[in-house]
């Protein structure tokens, strides 16, 4: 069971939050601009990094607030958190 | 085949104290070039290579397993197998696997101890009973055995579930394949494996593929940590590791590698006979041979490598377990693990080519993949060899995810694997 | 006239943990995220909603527990005389001028959560026995922060806990969930 | 019991409580503080059970939890009763009933030794070699497997027993109440640390508190008089919490641990009742010290299975703990300095000591040299080759080593001996260390694995660290910990210590025999029944990697996980393949340390706790009605109000006539509800639904459908607008959580800019739904002074109101096609407006109505329901809901989705009515539809969806999805049933008032 340090109420089990998967997918402002092909990409196809991966989770069972990760995937080694919105910092 | 195994061999091979027995298979050095190469010494891959050899006459060829064969979801998975799938497509596909599976210990010479003890998926609610009917009439016309069961017949085929309807999701029903089963996982890799080297396909262990080369749109070989190999074809069945591997040649695929545990019990004297799968409670148990419960619990929702889960989910399980068969509440966890599976957002597998010629996938069978062994191995086998996929894994092509035509066993009627 | 029905509507005593609904309360949920928000709540109620996560402030009336960083509940301290209860609960001069200094003055929303959570109050040495039966949360600091607030699980089910005293605790659960929390809640406490 | 097998000076065992147990039936005696194992040796009884494969005698080998051989069934109630317990684990209470396992009739005489004599046949993994003939034969072989196989029996009855969790957050965690786990424990609390100090015995002090030794002393005392004086020192710390009879299950990642405390196990029977037995304690530590000391290997060679052969080290804790003789004639066979302490200590309390037989080369270390001043014989450079007797050992056979010890030399000695103690060194404890991702490196000067790297704040001190002599043990200990807790206790500072030092190591995998290999039989794994053998066998038929050994041959599978034989397995390996051990690596240790109860892992959250139940305000009406309930996610939803002995056929149909010729009612409280704000409300609608909604005027409602970004149908819900920028959505009940955090993610990640609040009301509002021709009038006697005339009050609005002064939001909306209202009141009012319409309505006959009723009225009007009518692969255009697309909006979820090759073909699946050609037959829900029944293999079109008998139009009616269905109305169809074949034209989705008359009845 993780520790998660949400950036909002602090250390929290595991159990408190649900995990969103992989982060900084920005929704296409103009999808029906796009091929099928470019919409499957943003639809189905993930990174699904082994290593250190941005994924999203959300503290569901807290304050409800989604945030960002940094999570190493082949060690579980929880690197930092930031907040939505907030620029991921450079690995 | 060298030494067939038979009783008469062991009883020969007593009096030399079983100090004659043959290597079941090689552990050569890598060759400078194959035919094809097979990527991953799973269940999967070994059987691929197997069905090369055997059906499309390819014998220069290598499965490359970065550990020791066997060692991932192979060794690791609940071995349910069945093939009581909602789809046209699921249900042609796991089927040919059933078959190859009823003919597979003599195919192979190697007791893969596949036991048809059946396989039954409990009901808990209107919804699941739709769903489960939905997926039986579907079977019964696409030929494969599966009845409805009533409550009461439920339990006279198990008689240790808890079938009151006093608890919080009273069994309402269930459905019945009896044909399907379970299966020894390690000697089903060991078999395929035994069986390939005996054609000569060369399993190099210990191997870890560093990188693919290309040349424009076709594969020219793998880089690995034995050097370089030349190849015109590559078959990655990689599991859990696929997109690793996809990752080497900038393809992207729908998967997500999760957790997944397992657990058995101590060994107890026979209890359960059957194996009994219930979606809405999530548990599935069987009894092994040796007698230890084989209990698989779910994936955990976020991404990891580490073959290691969160607690809550094995708590989460052995709670359904104890919900439907309160006797095992005494009854003592042994050994419990981790293995990481491909989950395609469809829950169905992916058996293709790719836009890179001579390079294809075998991928996403998520937490349902050993019941397809063989057949997978047969049609990725019959993918590679003539560059289009037969008609049985047609469906299970990478565009689906572009068209949309999606192979949803997910969505419809989700199902437990 | 219409009867007014709690789900749970008992006091309970065990080995020093006492429990005991307490209801009813007004309970409005705020939500904003400007300072102008803030600073408008507070003219209204005379207290600033806390900022600073895991706290809550108040007054001798009501408190203002912090829920998210453009989140709060706003619940009323004693129990409303039933008598008055519904002059109270509808005319609710309260909620009607939050709304509209609020919601419609567009600086956040104003909502009347008065049913949806049930508080039940918690008192004795041995409640954080009781909560930590079924809770992950770390109570070792929280135990001794008075005004000290949390959301998290208890025996699975959502709530959230505020701080009122040593050994004295409001719990907020949601109302469908609440007689199955209280039946779990009393097994344990039993069992202390 | 036979006295003479006691020695009285005894301070651990109270002498003065005698204990009476049943073994196998037979009653016999023991002692307060006895292991049911201690006091069956002081009943001299050694048989315990019988071996996995070969169904060979066993006897008890161990004391403690690495125990392979001593498995007893306890107790014989079917509840009760438990599988696979180490006998010498378990603490001896009055009452206490075991037997032996795995043998039929009896462990004396057991048919399934009959295996021992076919072993030759029987080498590791035979059964993948045969069994194969004939073909379809293994089911019959695989029935006579199964019963053979399996230890004890399952419970057959549920638990009497009750289990709990507790979370614990600590700063230090130290795992071990050795030695070294208590002076750590120690200083962690004196420096105001919250400390837990956990130990799985019932007593602290671990080995040392037997060790009254002249070899080793602290400042002048025993060590276990100085460690006693430690232990009484712990009750003043009050940062330091200490659990005994708790034992570590499980060391996960981010310092989370299980451990399991067990409560009742040892109270006498008449006491366990009503108590939880045991209790999981879920531990968040800040750091974690582990201490959990070293296990004594066994030695390898012929026939070293006889019940007898105890490992050297539990001989001692027998005598100097539990005042118990293993034996009277005992020998002793080793590769290190400990069994001479066991030596030393049988002989002082009297027992005869044959010899120390020593595979070294004479040595002089302390401890040695005492062993032979009080004359202990001693045979240097010596090995036992075959040990005899066969339900208990009764001499051993001697013969000397050649000098690089691969052969036996000169002529075998025979001894006579009831007892034979062994020791082939000591393996650290580091199952835990690894358990939690600890990376191991390997000791070649004791042949041991010993901790290396971790990620997590861990130490681990004494023995399982690899420190094995009381001087290492207390300084190294103290010094790691200090530095670790980052503190500086000098409490331990020079402290004089005499510890006995071990001059000279040997270490022999595999101790050569006067006979060939083969017709040996030294066993590894005792309870798998896995010999040295078996991994030759592994590695010639080309099994190299360790797990493969492992799963060939089952070493290390049995339920001691391989703690005796792991290490064994290993270096024959890397003897056989020629490589080194640190090279060949170990095997993964999982969890749990030792096998864990399904209870414990549960706790309470069975039975009535096994999943929670939701009820609306409405329920307890509901119930005293008589009404039946159907699961809704976690909803308790009444499903029908069966009358009399009504069946639920004869109810819904009732039902549903009442509703439509006079007037329902129904508690749709479950339905999700979400409070919508903010002066971007109406766009956030826009980009969450399929159609429009910035011109819905105030006091109105709309009815949305909302997708996922796959274009498939996610939710639907009416939603009313409040206010210029308020709103109320309603959600499906199962859909409501999902749909909430489905909205803020969206809110939160992608349109962050939105100036929207979502609050969830689902319970503060009771819904009470009236529906019918009727409906009005009850409404209005209910809330007189609200205008229902339809011209202001219309189809798809919403009024505030007042029912006696309560504030009550009424809708008219209808999901049945009926003139229906649904008075939204604050939950507490729930009832009491529910009870006032009843009683309103009773003039008109109001009958309530369920779930089941519900959907059937939905049915005839083509109402879909999100989750039966779709699933995931529907989207609007296939529900023939294509009017609900907006062609204006540039986007909302889902929309391009909705564009791809496949979800725009023409002949999707698509909704569609059935009506069966008999309008009696009442299609099954799920079954398949198909155009020709003889054309194979049988193309499926699509299956029935909802299917009911309408009583309303008096015939079957059913909703499915068929394949291009939109262009088959009026087409004929089949739908194949086990044994005929039904049927069905296709028709259109609404059954009943297309023209909506009876909305405005």
């Amino acid at each position: 069971m993780f520790l998660i340090n949400c950036p909002y109420c602090g250390e929290r089990d595991q159990s408190e939050f649900s995990a969103g998967g992989e982060a900084h997918i920005v929704r296409p402002k103009q999808p029906t601009e796009l091929s099928d092909d470019q919409w499957a990409e943003f639809l189905f196809m993930r990174k699904n990094i082994k290593g250190v991966q941005f994924e999203r989770w959300n503290h569901i069972h807290g304050c409800r607030k989604w945030f960002n990760m940094v999570r190493d995937t082949s060690n579980d080694k929880i690197h930092t958190v930031y907040k939505m919105g907030e620029k991921p910092p450079i690995k | 085949m060298k030494n067939k195994y038979s009783i008469f061999s062991l009883i020969k091979n007593a009096f030399s104290y079983h100090e004659n027995w043959q290597r079941a298979w090689r552990d050569p050095e890598p060759k400078k070039e194959y035919d094809a190469i097979i990527i991953g010494g799973g269940g999967h891959g070994l059987a691929t290579a197997f069905y090369l050899a055997k059906k499309h006459n390819m014998k220069n060829i290598a499965v490359v397993e970065k550990g020791w064969i066997g060692g991932g979801n192979t060794g690791r998975n609940t071995t349910i197998i069945r093939s009581n799938y909602l789809w046209d497509a699921s249900a042609g596909l796991y089927d040919h696997a059933l078959k190859i599976w009823e003919g597979l210990s003599q195919e192979l010479n190697y007791n893969v101890m596949f036991s048809q003890r059946g396989v039954m998926n409990l009901a808990h609610n209107l919804q699941d009973i739709r769903d489960l009917k939905r997926r039986t009439h579907a079977n019964r016309l696409n030929g494969i055995d599966a009845v409805w069961l009533n409550t009461e017949e439920v339990k006279k085929f198990c008689p240790i579930i808890n079938t009151s309807p006093n608890i919080r999701y009273p069994v309402l029903g269930g459905t019945l394949q009896r044909r399907a089963g379970t299966a020894r996982h390690d000697a089903v890799a060991w078999g395929y494996a035994r069986g390939a080297d005996a054609m000569g396909v060369d399993i190099i262990q210990n191997c870890e593929v560093k990188g693919i080369k290309r040349n424009g749109d076709s594969v020219e070989g793998i880089e690995t940590t034995k050097g370089f190999i030349k190849t015109k074809k590559i078959g990655v069945v990689a599991a859990g590791h696929s997109s690793v591997i996809a990752k080497m040649v900038d393809v992207k695929l729908p998967l997500e590698s999760k957790p997944l545990q397992a657990l058995v019990s101590e060994p107890v004297k026979p209890i359960i006979d059957t194996v009994v799968m219930s979606n809405a409670v999530h548990a599935y148990v069987s009894q092994s041979d040796k007698g230890e419960l084989v209990i698989g619990a779910g994936t955990d929702a976020y991404i990891s490598y580490t073959q290691r889960g969160s607690h809550d989910v094995v708590e989460g399980t052995l709670k359904a377990i104890l919900e439907l068969y309160p006797i095992f509440s005494r009854m003592k966890m042994l050994r419990q693990w981790g293995g990481i599976v491909d989950i395609c957002p469809d829950a169905s597998p992916i058996i293709s080519k790719t836009h890179i010629k001579g390079l294809y996938f075998n991928c996403g069978w998520g937490t349902g993949g050993f019941k397809a062994t063989p057949g997978s191995g047969d049609l990725f086998a019959h993918t590679i060899a003539n560059d289009e996929p037969h008609k049985l894994n047609a469906d299970f092509n990478i565009n689906r995810f572009v068209s949309g035509d999606l192979v949803d066993e997910h969505g419809a009627a989700a199902v437990a694997h | 006239m219409l009867n007014y029905n709690l789900p749970i509507n008992v006091t309970k005593d065990y080995s020093e943990i006492n429990f005991s609904t307490v209801d009813p309360v007004l309970k409005i949920n705020l939500r904003g995220k400007n300072r102008e928000f803030i600073t408008k709540i507070g003219k209204i109620l005379s207290i600033i909603p806390p900022t600073d996560p895991n706290i809550s402030s108040g007054n001798e009336n009501l408190n203002i527990l912090w829920l998210s960083p453009d989140e709060w509940l706003l619940y009323s301290n004693d129990k409303i005389d039933p008598v008055n209860l519904h002059a109270y609960l509808n005319n609710d001069v309260l909620e009607e001028k939050l709304y509209n200094e609020i919601s419609l003055a567009k600086l956040g929303s104003i909502t009347n959560v008065s049913d949806h959570w049930v508080m039940i109050n918690l008192k004795g040495k041995n409640i954080f026995e009781l909560l930590t039966a079924g809770c992950p949360f770390n109570f070792n600091k929280f135990k001794n922060t008075k005004g000290a607030v949390t959301q998290t699980l208890l025996n699975h089910i959502d709530v959230i806990i505020h701080n009122k005293d040593i050994n004295d605790l409001n719990i907020f659960v949601r109302r469908s969930f609440s007689e199955h929390l209280f039946l779990w809640m009393n097994d344990t406490a039993a069992r202390i | 019991m036979s006295e003479k097998l006691r020695i009285t000076n005894n301070k651990f065992i109270d002498q003065t409580s005698r204990i009476s147990f049943k073994f196998d039936g037979k009653k016999l005696y023991g002692f307060k503080g006895d292991t049911l194992a201690s006091a069956l040796l002081a009943n001299n009884i050694h048989l315990v059970g019988r071996s996995f494969k070969y169904h060979r005698p066993r006897g008890i080998m161990t004391c403690g939890s690495e125990e392979p051989n001593a498995i007893v069934q306890v107790g014989n109630d079917p509840s009760m009763t438990e599988p696979n317990t180490r006998a010498t684990e378990i603490e001896l209470y009055e009452g206490l009933e075991a037997s032996s396992q795995n043998c039929w009739p009896s462990v004396n005489f057991d048919i399934g030794a009959v295996n021992n004599f076919f072993s030759p046949i029987l080498p590791a993994a035979f059964y993948y070699k045969t069994f194969m003939w004939p073909g379809n034969f293994w089911k019959v072989y695989e029935y006579f497997i199964r019963k053979s196989a399996g230890l004890g029996k399952s419970p057959t009855k549920p638990d009497g027993d009750i289990y709990d969790h507790k979370y614990l957050h600590c700063d230090v965690l130290v795992i071990g109440g050795g030695i070294s786990g208590i002076m750590a424990a120690k200083t962690a609390a004196k420096n105001n640390l919250d400390t837990v100090l956990i130990e799985d015995k019932n007593t602290l002090g671990g080995t040392t508190l037997f060790q009254q030794n002249e070899c080793f002393k602290i400042n002048n005392s025993y060590s276990n008089e100085w460690l006693m004086k430690e232990i009484q020192s712990l009750s003043s710390l009050k940062n330091l919490k200490i659990k005994t009879r708790t034992s570590l299950a499980a060391y996960h990642s981010y310092n989370y641990l299980l451990a399991r405390e067990n409560l009742t196990d040892h109270l006498d029977i008449d006491q366990k009742k009503g108590k939880i037995r045991q209790r999981l304690w879920k531990i968040r530590a800040k750091k974690v010290i582990i201490a959990t000391g070293a296990m004594e290997r066994p030695l390898i060679f012929n026939n070293n299975d006889r019940p007898g052969i105890i490992l050297s080290s539990s001989i001692k804790k027998y005598i100097d703990f539990y005042g118990v003789k293993c034996g009277q004639k005992i020998s002793l066979f080793t590769n290190n300095d400990s069994a001479y302490e066991t030596a030393i200590s049988l002989s002082k309390s009297g027992v005869n000591v044959n010899s120390v037989v020593d595979i070294r080369d004479k040595t002089n270390s302390l401890i040695v040299k005492q062993a032979e001043k009080l004359g202990i014989k001693i045979h240097w450079k010596s090995t036992v080759v075959n040990t005899n007797g066969y339900k208990k050992i009764n001499s051993i056979e001697i013969i000397k080593l050649s000098d690089d010890g691969t052969s036996v030399i000169g002529k075998k000695i025979n001894e006579k001996c009831d007892c034979l103690g062994i020791s082939g060194g000591w393996t650290p404890r580091v199952h835990l260390f690894t358990q939690s991702g600890g990376k191991l490196k390997f000791r070649d000067k004791d042949n041991i694995f010993i901790p290396d790297k971790s990620d997590l704040d861990q130490l681990s001190i004494g023995s399982c660290n690899g420190d094995f002599e009381l001087d290492d043990v207390i300084n190294n200990s103290v010094n790691s910990t200090n530095k670790f807790l980052n503190v500086n206790n000098n409490d331990y500072e020079n402290l004089k210590i005499i510890s006995s030092k071990e001059i000279n190591k040997k270490n022999i995998w595999l101790l050569p025999s006067d006979k060939p290999l083969g017709k040996t039989k030294p066993f590894l794994d005792f309870q798998n029944d896995s010999t040295a053998k078996d991994i030759k066998l592994a590695l010639r038929e080309g099994f190299k990697s360790i797990e493969h050994v492992k799963r060939y041959t089952t070493t290390g599978m049995a339920t001691d996980q391989g703690k005796l034989s792991n290490m064994h397995a290993l270096g024959i390996i890397a003897e056989t393949a020629g490589v080194k051990m640190g090279e060949l690596g170990t095997t993964t240790f999982r969890p749990p340390y030792t096998p864990l109860t399904f209870g414990a892992i549960v706790g309470r959250n069975v039975g009535e706790f096994f999943d929670i139940k939701r009820r609306t305000p409405i329920h307890e009406w509901h119930v005293e009605n008589k009404a039946k309930f159907e699961n809704v996610g976690q909803w308790k939803r009444a499903w029908y109000y069966p009358k009399g002995n009504e069946n639920m056929h004869e109810a819904v149909q009732r039902e549903s006539k009442a509703a439509r010729d006079s007037v329902g009612i129904l508690d749709a409280s479950t339905l999700g509800k979400i409070d919508i704000q903010g002066t971007d409300a109406s766009e956030f609608l826009n980009r969450v639904y399929t159609n429009a909604w910035s011109k819905l005027e105030i006091g109105k409602c709309r009815y949305g459908l909302m997708l996922n970004e796959d274009g498939m149908v996610y939710d639907d819900g009416v939603t009313t607008r409040l206010g210029e920028n308020h709103y109320i959505m309603t959600t499906t009940t199962g859909g409501a959580a999902n749909v909430l955090s489905k909205l803020e993610d969206y809110l939160q990640t992608e349109w962050p800019e939105l100036d929207v609040y979502l609050t969830s009301v689902t319970d503060h509002y009771a819904t009470v739904s009236v529906c019918g021709p009727n409906s009005k009038k009850i409404v209005s006697k209910v809330i007189p002074n609200l205008d229902l005339s339809d011209d202001k009050f219309k189809h798809m609005s919403f009024k505030n109101a007042l029912i006696n002064n309560i504030k009550c939001r009424v809708m008219r909306i209808s999901f049945t096609g009926e003139l229906s209202y649904e008075i939204n009141v604050q939950s507490s009012y729930g009832k009491s407006v529910w009870e006032k319409c009843f009683e309103a309505g009773k003039e008109f006959g109001i009958t309530p109505y369920g779930t089941e009723t519900m959907h059937l009225l939905r049915a005839e009007k083509g109402f879909i329901i999100t989750g039966q009518d779709t699933d995931g692969t529907m989207t609007p255009v296939d529900l023939q809901m294509d009017w609900i697309i907006s062609k204006k909006k540039y986007d909302f979820i889902g929309k391009r989705s909705l564009y791809r090759s496949d979800t725009i073909r023409e002949d999707r699946k698509q909704l569609v009515g059935l009506l069966t050609d008999d309008p009696k037959e009442v299609l099954e829900e799920g079954a398949q539809i198909v155009a020709d029944i003889n054309k194979k293999p049988v193309e499926m079109l699509g299956h029935v969806t909802s299917s009911y008998f309408s009583p309303n139009l008096n015939k079957s009616i059913a909703l499915a999805v068929v394949k291009n269905g939109k262009k088959l109305k009026g087409k004929k169809m089949l739908v194949p049933m086990k044994n005929k074949n039904i049927n069905v034209t296709i028709t259109d989705t609404i059954f009943l008032d297309k023209e909506n008359r009876r909305l405005n009845a």
